[in-house]
């Protein structure tokens, strides 16, 4: 009787390991699980908004420079066609 | 309430009284640090985030995603362990 | 090509695509007058033509000589504002 108590107990400890190991595992991994899945979501959001960051500054940068070529040389033009009148007026 | 019952009842109790299921779990997440587990899970994040683009994914989504192979990536060496720690406390605090 | 690279593509196509580009750039150019940049820069063409002597300049003499000065005379305020506007219209049109 002795033998066969300490065989049932011996079959419901490793049972028990078994179903308490599994719990835990299950605890801990979830867990992580959305630990991982929270700090990449936010890791990968904060890249983006560097990225649209960087590129907002690039293309202002951009849209500045090809705005200042126009109007710079349009300027040039002007100011050039101006003095050269004034100068055949003067000539004549 | 069964005997079994009884006993499993009186283990839990001693698991948290005593700190060991607090130490079991952070056994186990040290162990999934240390076996490069949480990087492979990081890198599948990544993957799952550029394969299915960030602005359709929900945390809940890749959680559903990752969860699969998270955990299948677990070790069995881990796993072995965590039981050895498991069944050594459980025969020094469950006498007949 | 780059991440930034894609980003900045795709920047620009929606600020095309929704007109925004081009009023972008009437914005600028009404901001440059509005602060005196085009009248300081005409003056300091008048100069240069001055000093070089006006059958010594030619266009793109003139373009060469007065574009520094016109980039380090465009204020840091308009800059601002133009990457302002930029940036509002991102928020809004957040579909990159």
């Amino acid at each position: 009787e002795e033998a066969l108590r300490k065989q049932e107990h011996e079959a419901f400890l490793a049972r028990f390991s078994n179903e308490l190991c599994a719990e835990i595992s299950e605890d801990v991994l979830s867990e992580c699980i959305k630990q991982a899945a929270d700090s990449e979501i936010k890791f990968a959001l904060e890249e983006k908004a560097v990225c649209i960051a960087r590129g907002s500054e690039a293309v202002c940068g951009t849209l500045i420079e090809e705005i200042l070529a126009q109007e710079i040389s349009q300027m040039a033009q002007e100011v050039l066609d101006i003095e050269l009148g004034r100068v055949h007026k003067f000539l004549k | 309430m069964s005997k079994e019952a009884q006993m499993r009842a009186a283990i839990n109790q001693k698991l948290i009284e005593m700190g060991e299921r607090e130490r079991l779990k952070e056994l186990l997440r040290a162990k999934l640090v240390e076996c490069g587990w949480r990087d492979q899970l990081k890198a599948h994040c990544k993957d799952v985030i550029r394969e299915k683009g960030l602005e359709h994914v929900t945390v809940e989504d890749l959680v559903t995603e990752i969860t699969p192979k998270g955990r299948a990536l677990v070790p069995d060496s881990v796993k072995k362990e965590l039981l050895q720690r498991i069944r050594a406390f459980l025969a020094q605090h469950s006498a007949l």
